[in-house]
């Protein structure tokens, strides 16, 4: 084997006082070699990002590299003065982020951001500055490289904007490219192009990645070899094949089985045959800015005549990319949004048209529960308040709504004595559980979950799906489950429509969505599912 | 509330600055303990200097009357003009922007509107107007500041009440069937409280100054004592006696000091996105 | 962009009114009236002395009348008459507006920079000694009264070093012309205009400082770093212009109400400004020079907002291209 | 021996709202327009008639015809003749229009004839003692014909450049910064004026003027520009004069109305007892910086006419006190209306306040602007307020206004405003005003004086003192009984 173009030896970073453990990297090891992806994968928080950031010199104030080495070209890169750190970064070190709407400066044309790296390191005179950054931004797949040189960052759409970083990135062929958690704030089709974008220039340029990320698909889509991390430590290490195929570390284990399998299971579905919200015709158009002087207002048709029929005891999925109207819906339906048309029957009453009292009273029967366990919940109110507060606002007393909150606690797995506690003293998981219990003080018999699990890690995910789909049991729910991701979809759903611009495009039993997608869409959804192929090739 | 007194007092110029807003307060309350005597009393010659007489530590002004026993209930008039002035301030300000935040279309606009008419008219000249018209006393003061300073109440409170608004829980409070009341009092509201307190702790502040402006333009309450009318007065005879409008001066100085460093402490301490920071 | 301009001067067109509306009710709900205040100048007056001047200013007439012939006026440029200087109204405030622009924007200017630059430096050294001693000056000059200082400046400066004049707009007599005029009226201007910018530059300071250390948080900064760009060209090309665009928002609000809120230091300095005309306007309740400045004050405000929201396109493609 | 040349620098506060002294006649307007206005007369320091316009005046036996010969060689500014026809304009029509206070005196008068181009003839009614005493600028300035004849006077346009027959014409007005005025070359009296030109500054800040004297950018101060309390300390720099002559005319008397109608102020107990209770030689010493003088009565010592042989209220809280416990005072609230022109006012409030307040007298303060003290005057809403009067040399002219009964009316706070009623006092002034010699007069007001003072209608203050301070080269400044207002046509600087 090759040396290790970087190599991380008993790295140590120390976190400041206060803050939830006491290093954030604690003696990790691992190398990066020539011409390889290496996938580093974890939850949330194992350290993940700090270990890569030490490498550029760039950890957060009061973060402190305390103990190891990092080296590269054989010196310590911690070592280093700030000016050969500088001369280090963008040139011989690259690196890409997260969230491409905000990792670019909004005042800056992408020419100029891109033609920054040869400034940085004098390169190149002004002209050809501007020249390298067309033909980099044509060599990322832009389409319009001149139009999207001159163009301001939020005239991107986030996959550009993540194609302009690696532009940015690639600009003076780096011997190593740090991409931290590139694709996940995109949608599975831009994943999928990223993704493959990533893994061609590697190829092409030769470079060492090192990929960071907590999505074993994505793992499974581009690692030559994987690294899992928890609580800033390596728990295991091997090549991509070892890892996922043959995991050694319980903690490995545990991820990869709580991934949600692809493979929709053909169920004899559970379902009764009254319909217990049937949707017609629903529209809803945004009218933005305009207002009473300005300029000319953005519509944008984010429902457009939807129909849904939601039968007793049945889980509908709603999956689709982002902005392409799943959320709109499920506002409709509940009415925290009015519909411009449509008919919105709940057991039979059109919800579409009450108003006052007789929604509030209708509302009763259909509920919500909310994607982010963090903003759903009043920071300010205790649990037990939090959840008979429904109640109690439709008329029940406040020792009744108290006493049926303890008894939900206990139905979604939470202690009793939670009443008494404030939210943020919560983890995300138990929080995503008293959003669950609020949604049943109701006792209604439509619940809504929008992207109820996608901002949880994958165990916990797993967890909360298992108890959703529980419930749904015992209480004959009829369950509305609205997510951008296929694999949750496959998992639980019974029947899924999917969405693409405020239509629906394809509706139909899970197992029959995925097995044989009619719409070219769907198709395009379901081939964009990273470690969708590794998966198949398993199970075939 | 341990753990926000920790990140408060973790701010060296905040303590300080609470130590000095509690000896104006102190001073304040105990001013007709210390000085029995009304404030207005001519007791000793005029233009006695500071540091002449034990009895008369700040010496006396133009009519002969105790610098420091005024300085004591000037105290008592500029906390009561600050306090008072920003209640009131924020009861019109935060309804303001909590009805035009939560209810959004034209209720908003409506609002913000009006509030932005009182943006547009020059606050201090208005101010200046609403006394004079009502007479200066300490309720037109106090009214007059209050009139001058909701609008940054009201667009504060509506800036996070917009933000909050769309928030899940509160959703989800609409969904539960509570009322927008009940959700704007219970759900909203309270999460707004920090920033206002930060703000209200910096309105006091500028009450206190604007307070001390019209009463040295001779828009004060005439019946009772206070710092600005005390400077107002001795302006003219600066040149004979400036500690006449020296030490009061030097009061609301440390005053409106101790308050912004209160505000900027709280600030620090209620704002977990800073405090995270760790400054 | 036109059309934006003229929606805008539409809108302030009728904030403009509705501010000469809520004015004149003000106003006219105070007790006193022109004519008595004139005739008490005049040293003796009868009944029909006051009747005389109050037919004459139009003061006999129904107050909405008298509203809407102010309004009619109003809508034709004309501000109408001021009753005890006798002239027009809007001569004499554009007699008295040079002298106030003149303070105001120098002072603005002052503040501006010096603040800017105080906020940036306080913010590249956060948490150092140089930091907490900028700040705390700045928090000083904020927490001064502004009149107080100006007495203090005057006593040291003007009284006691004799290094400055302390009043006045110039040296009255002195019949300067051309560059000497220019620089005599320079010197008049230091102290007001430094009190005057030194209690704003606080406020620029700290918001300066505020928006640089959050923008300096912001994920591109750390793009730019992991370019390898010097911390120079990071601060200066990132941080600073958009930690720039909260406090243009606030320069744009804060330039305009310094134009009628410069009350207190016209007084001081006895600045011929608009601030002292409407302090006099107000006492002798001449309704219509004081309506006339409160529309000149409010103007300047609407003018001020409109400049920045424009210099806000330009600085902000976001706004300039949606 | 006078100099000819140079400049007066001179302080004028408030600024005038106009210069056109016919139709405006406040303070300033009359300091400034003063020199470019003149009357027929002027009044030495004991207020003895002098020559202006007119150079001599005959009066008949029976006190009815009043004959003034013009000098022959008067121009106005523009250059036009001055004749007696424009003084029969000025008196008879002009001014009747637009000067109240003169058109009260000249109610008395029956006719205004020009016999020919320098003589003038005034027609009584019946004989008017105080008729000489109303021929000065202020009351009687004498204005253009030619300019305003048939004319809207209020609007017309030369009201912005007066056109007067006095020693200095008028130059520019830079407002809110300085006026200018330059000799007028033409003048009558040959080698007059001495100075070339006058700058009157406005400076509206008090203290400002004291730095504006101490940094040489003016020379004179008339009276009331500084504080009192800077009066001494300017008064003590090198070279600087100081003098409180010249307001012989005016006569300014402080006083505190009283509401003579309700509240615990109708008691004439209760007024006494304020008059007791008041320890004016404080406000003098503390306030006024030791000048003016203690008033003992209506009339100032500088009027003809005036008696101290009147009751004398000395501080005297016991008296007071004992005066308030006969009338049974419950300690009802009386408010009290300061005057709104400054500091000294402001102060001279809180000490009477103070003094009340000693007594067992619990006084409020209520704080207005001008508008809102004028208002409340007129509306007679005050229980006691402070306010200062001219005397223009004669009772009649200046005093008895403040106190017969048949001037009670709301709308005006030069009339009777306390509400003092008083049938002797009434009959009194009317004869005094009418009787033809000054013995008879004497007589009259003496016992007009002793009356009023036991009574107490109003509680008298101070006779104000209103120190010129000038720099001692500055000479000839006040040569008259209205002081700077027509000085500058005597006054040199020596150099
Ligand atoms: N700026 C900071 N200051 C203090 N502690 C921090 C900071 N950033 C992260 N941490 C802490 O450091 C630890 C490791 O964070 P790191 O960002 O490396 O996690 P990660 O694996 O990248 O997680 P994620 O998937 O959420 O990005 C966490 O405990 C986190 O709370
Ligand atoms: N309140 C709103 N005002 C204006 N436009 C909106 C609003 N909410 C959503 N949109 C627009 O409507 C379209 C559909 O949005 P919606 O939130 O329903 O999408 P989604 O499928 O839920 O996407 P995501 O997966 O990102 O949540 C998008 O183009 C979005 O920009
Ligand atoms: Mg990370
Ligand atoms: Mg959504």
């Amino acid at each position: 084997m090759k040396d290790p173009v970087l190599s991380i030896r008993n790295l140590k970073i120390a976190l400041p006082e206060g803050a939830d453990r006491d290093f954030a990297v604690d003696d990790v090891t691992y190398d990066l070699f020539p011409g390889e992806i290496l996938c580093i994968v974890g939850e949330s928080g194992s350290g993940k990002s700090m270990s890569a950031n030490a490498a550029m010199g760039l950890l957060p104030d009061l973060v402190r590299p305390v103990g190891g080495e990092i080296i590269f070209d054989g010196t310590d890169v911690l070592k280093l003065s700030e000016a050969e750190m500088m001369d280090l970064r963008g040139k011989k070190i690259a690196m890409i982020f997260q969230e491409p709407m905000s990792a670019l400066n909004p005042l800056m044309r992408v020419e100029d951001q891109i033609a920054e790296v040869f400034e940085a390191h004098g390169l190149l005179t002004p002209k050809e500055r501007a020249a390298r950054a067309i033909e980099l931004l044509t060599e990322v797949g832009i389409p319009d490289p001149q139009k999207a040189a001159r163009a301001y960052p939020f005239q991107l759409s986030g996959g550009q904007r993540q194609r302009v970083m690696i532009a940015m990135a690639l600009a003076l062929e780096p011997r190593i490219l740090i991409a931290d958690e590139p694709t996940t704030a995109l949608d599975v089709t831009t994943q999928a192009q990223i993704l493959e974008l990533i893994r061609n220039l590697q190829e092409k340029h030769g470079m060492a990645v090192m990929f960071i990320t907590h999505d074993f698909g994505v793992v499974a889509e581009i690692a030559d070899r994987v690294a899992v991390m928890q609580y800033g430590k390596i728990v295991e290490a091997g090549t991509a094949d070892e890892v996922l195929d043959n995991p050694q570390h319980e903690y490995t284990q545990k991820l990869i089985a709580a991934i949600p399998k692809l493979a929709a299971e053909e169920t004899e579905a559970p379902v009764g045959k009254t319909p217990i919200l049937e949707v017609e015709g629903l529209n809803k158009t945004y009218v933005t800015g305009g207002g009473l002087f300005f300029s000319k207002p953005r519509v944008v048709h984010a429902v457009n005549d939807v129909n849904l029929t939601l039968c007793e005891g049945e889980t509908l999925g709603i999956v689709g990319e982002s902005g392409s109207g799943k959320s709109s819906v499920g506002r409709c339906l509940v009415r925290l949004m009015q519909p411009d048309s449509g008919t919105v029957k709940l057991a039979g009453h059109d919800m579409a048209q009450l108003s006052g009292d007789a929604l509030r009273e209708a509302r009763k029967s259909i509920q919500m529960i909310f994607q982010d366990p963090y903003a759903s919940l009043n920071p300010r109110s205790k649990v037990g308040r939090i959840i008979a507060e429904g109640p109690m606002a439709h008329g029940v007393s406040k020792q009744e709504a108290y006493a049926r909150a303890v008894k939900l606690l206990e139905l979604v797995d939470l202690d009793a004595l939670a009443i008494d506690r404030y939210p943020h003293e919560f983890s995300g998981g138990q929080r995503q559980r008293i959003g669950i219990a609020r949604a049943l003080a109701l006792e209604p018999r439509v619940i809504i979950a929008d992207e109820a699990v996608s901002a949880l890690d994958v165990s916990i995910q797993a967890q909360v799906l298992d108890l959703l789909a529980d419930l749904k049991e015992r209480l004959n729910l009829a369950l509305i489950f609205i997510t951008h991701d296929l694999r949750v979809a496959a998992q639980i759903c019974d029947r899924i429509a999917v969405m693409q611009k405020g239509k629906v495009v394809e509706m139909g039993p899970a197992h029959a969505i995925f097995n044989n997608p009619q719409s070219d869409y769907t198709r395009t959804l379901i081939e964009a599912i990273p470690g969708r192929e590794k998966e198949l090739a398993a199970a075939g | 509330m341990a753990d926000f007194w920790k990140r408060f007092s973790r701010n060296r110029g905040a303590v300080i600055g609470l130590a000095i807003l509690a000896i104006v307060v102190l001073v304040a309350i105990l001013a007709p303990l210390l000085f029995p005597q009304s404030p207005w009393r001519m007791v000793q010659r005029p233009f006695l200097p500071p540091f002449a007489m034990d009895q008369y530590p700040l010496g006396t002004d133009a009519l002969g009357r105790n610098v420091i026993s005024g300085l004591a209930y000037g105290a008592q008039v500029s906390l009561l003009v600050g306090l008072v002035s920003t209640v009131a301030a924020l009861l019109i300000g935060i309804p303001i922007g909590a009805l035009a935040g939560y209810f959004g279309g034209w209720a908003d606009d409506a609002l913000m509107r009006f509030t932005e008419f009182f943006q547009t008219v020059p606050s201090f000249a208005l101010a200046i107007v609403l006394v004079a018209i009502f007479e200066p006393s300490i309720q037109s003061i106090i009214a007059a500041i209050a009139i001058v300073s909701w609008p940054p109440v009201a667009r504060l409170v509506r800036g996070e009440v917009l933000s909050l608004r769309s928030r899940e829980y509160v959703e989800a409070a609409i969904l539960s069937g509570q009322t927008s009341l009940t959700i704007i009092l219970r759900q909203v509201l309270p999460n707004t409280i920090s920033p206002i307190i930060v703000l209200a702790s910096l309105m006091v502040a500028t009450a206190i100054l604007l307070e001390s402006s019209l009463s040295f333009l001779g828009l004060g309450d005439p019946n009772l004592m206070s710092w600005g009318y005390m400077i107002g007065a001795a302006r003219t005879v600066i040149r004979q006696a400036w500690w006449l409008s020296f030490f009061p001066g030097v009061a609301i100085l440390l005053t409106v000091l101790a308050l912004n460093l209160i505000g900027e402490g709280l600030n620090d301490a209620l704002n977990p996105r800073l405090a995270r920071r760790g400054k | 962009m036109l059309r934006f301009i003229l929606m805008r001067l539409g809108k302030a067109a009728i904030i403009l009114i509705a501010i000469l509306t809520l004015n004149f009710f003000l106003i006219h709900a105070a007790p006193g009236d022109p004519a008595a205040v004139m005739a008490g100048e005049a040293g003796a007056a009868d009944a029909k002395f006051i009747a005389q001047l109050r037919e004459q200013f139009g003061l006999d007439k129904p107050l909405l009348t008298q509203l809407g012939i102010y309004l009619k006026g109003v809508l034709q440029f004309d501000l109408g008459y001021s009753y005890r200087q006798q002239m027009p109204v809007a001569d004499l405030i554009l007699d008295r507006l040079p002298a106030t622009l003149l303070l105001t924007m120098t002072a603005f200017v002052i503040s501006l920079v010096l603040g800017t630059a105080a906020g940036v430096l306080a913010s590249a050294r956060v948490g150092k000694w140089s930091d907490t001693a900028i700040s705390t000056l700045a928090l000083l000059f904020y927490a001064t009264p502004l009149y107080w200082a100006a007495l203090m400046a005057v006593l040291l400066f003007s009284v006691y070093f004799n290094w400055l004049p302390g009043f006045g707009y110039e040296t009255v007599g002195a019949n300067y012309t051309g560059f000497r005029r220019a620089l005599d009226i320079g010197q008049h201007l230091i102290l007001p205009a430094t009190t005057l910018g030194l209690f704003f530059m606080a406020v620029y300071m700290r918001m300066t400082r505020a928006s640089m250390l959050e923008v300096s948080q912001l994920d591109f900064v750390k793009t730019a770093r992991a370019k390898g760009l010097k911390s120079g060209i990071i601060q200066r090309r990132h941080i600073f212009r958009n930690a720039m665009l909260p406090v243009v928002t606030l320069a744009g609000l804060q330039a305009g109400q310094l134009v009628g809120g410069a009350v207190l230091t016209e007084t001081v300095f006895a600045w011929p400004g608009i601030g002292r005309l409407m302090f006099e306007a107000l006492a002798q309740r001449d309704y219509n020079l004081l309506l006339g400045v409160f529309f000149v004050s409010a103007a300047m405000v609407l003018v001020f907002n409109l400049i920045t929201d424009i210099l806000y396109r330009f600085v902000d493609p976001r706004i300039r291209v949606a | 021996e006078p100099v000819t040349g140079g400049r007066a620098n001179v302080v004028i506060q408030p600024e005038p709202p106009s210069l056109m002294l016919g139709l405006v006649q406040n303070g300033p307007t009359q300091m400034v327009a003063g020199q470019i206005y003149e009357g027929l007369l002027r009044y030495d320091e004991k207020l003895q008639p002098m020559p202006q316009l007119a150079k001599s005046w005959e009066v008949s036996e029976d006190g009815l015809t009043y004959t003034f010969n013009l000098h022959d060689n008067v121009k106005w500014h523009d250059g036009e003749p001055f004749t007696s026809a424009d003084v029969v304009f000025s008196a008879d029509v002009f001014l009747r229009e637009t000067h109240a206070r003169l058109r009260t005196s000249l109610e008395h008068v029956e006719s205004i004839t020009a016999p020919d181009d320098t003589t003038v003839v005034f027609k009584l009614k019946q004989p008017f003692g105080p008729f000489l005493g109303i021929f000065e600028a202020g009351t009687m300035p004498m204005v253009p014909k030619h300019i305003y004849e048939g004319t809207e006077y209020k609007s017309n346009p030369a009201n912005n450049t007066p056109i007067g027959t006095g020693p200095f014409k008028f130059a520019e007005w830079e407002k809110g910064s300085h006026i200018l005025l330059t000799k007028f070359e033409d003048y009558y009296e040959d080698g007059k004026p001495y100075l070339d030109e006058i700058y009157w500054h406005v400076i509206p800040d008090a203290a400002s003027r004291a730095v504006a004297y101490e940094t040489g950018v003016v020379d004179i101060l008339p009276g009331g520009s500084v504080e009192n309390f800077d009066v001494q300390r300017i008064a003590d720099m090198e070279n600087t004069c100081i003098t409180d002559k010249g307001w012989e005319y005016f006569g300014p008397l402080s006083w505190m109305w009283l509401n003579n109608r309700e509240g615990p102020t109708a008691d004439k107990r209760f007024r006494q007892a304020v008059m007791y209770a008041m320890d004016r030689n404080f406000a003098r010493d503390a306030l006024w910086n030791g000048l003016g003088k203690v008033s003992t009565g209506p009339v100032s010592s500088s009027t003809r006419f005036y008696t101290d042989d009147v009751n004398q209220y000395d501080y005297d809280p016991e008296k007071a006190k004992a005066l308030l416990e006969e009338m049974g005072y419950d300690g009802e609230t009386v408010r009290l209306l300061p005057l709104p022109y400054g500091e000294t006012w402001q102060r001279w409030a809180e000490a009477v306040k103070q003094n009340l307040g000693e007594v067992g007298i619990d006084v409020e303060i209520v704080s207005t602007d001008v508008a809102g003290w004028n208002q409340k005057l007129a509306e007679w809403d005050y229980d006691m307020a402070f306010t200062y009067l001219y005397q223009y040399g004669d009772p009649a002219l200046g005093v008895a206004r403040s106190y017969i009964s048949t001037n009670i009316a709301k709308g005006s706070q030069w009339n009777n405003v306390e509400g003092y009623e008083n049938k002797e006092v009434d009959d009194l002034f009317a004869k005094a005003a009418v009787a033809v010699t000054a013995e008879e007069r004497q007589k009259l007001y003496d016992e007009v004086q002793q009356k009023l003072v036991d009574d107490v209608p109003v509680a008298w203050l101070l006779e104000l003192g209103f120190p010129t301070i000038y720099r001692c080269n500055v000479k000839d400044l006040v040569t008259t009984a209205i002081g700077v207002n027509d000085g500058f046509k005597d006054t040199y600087i020596e150099k």
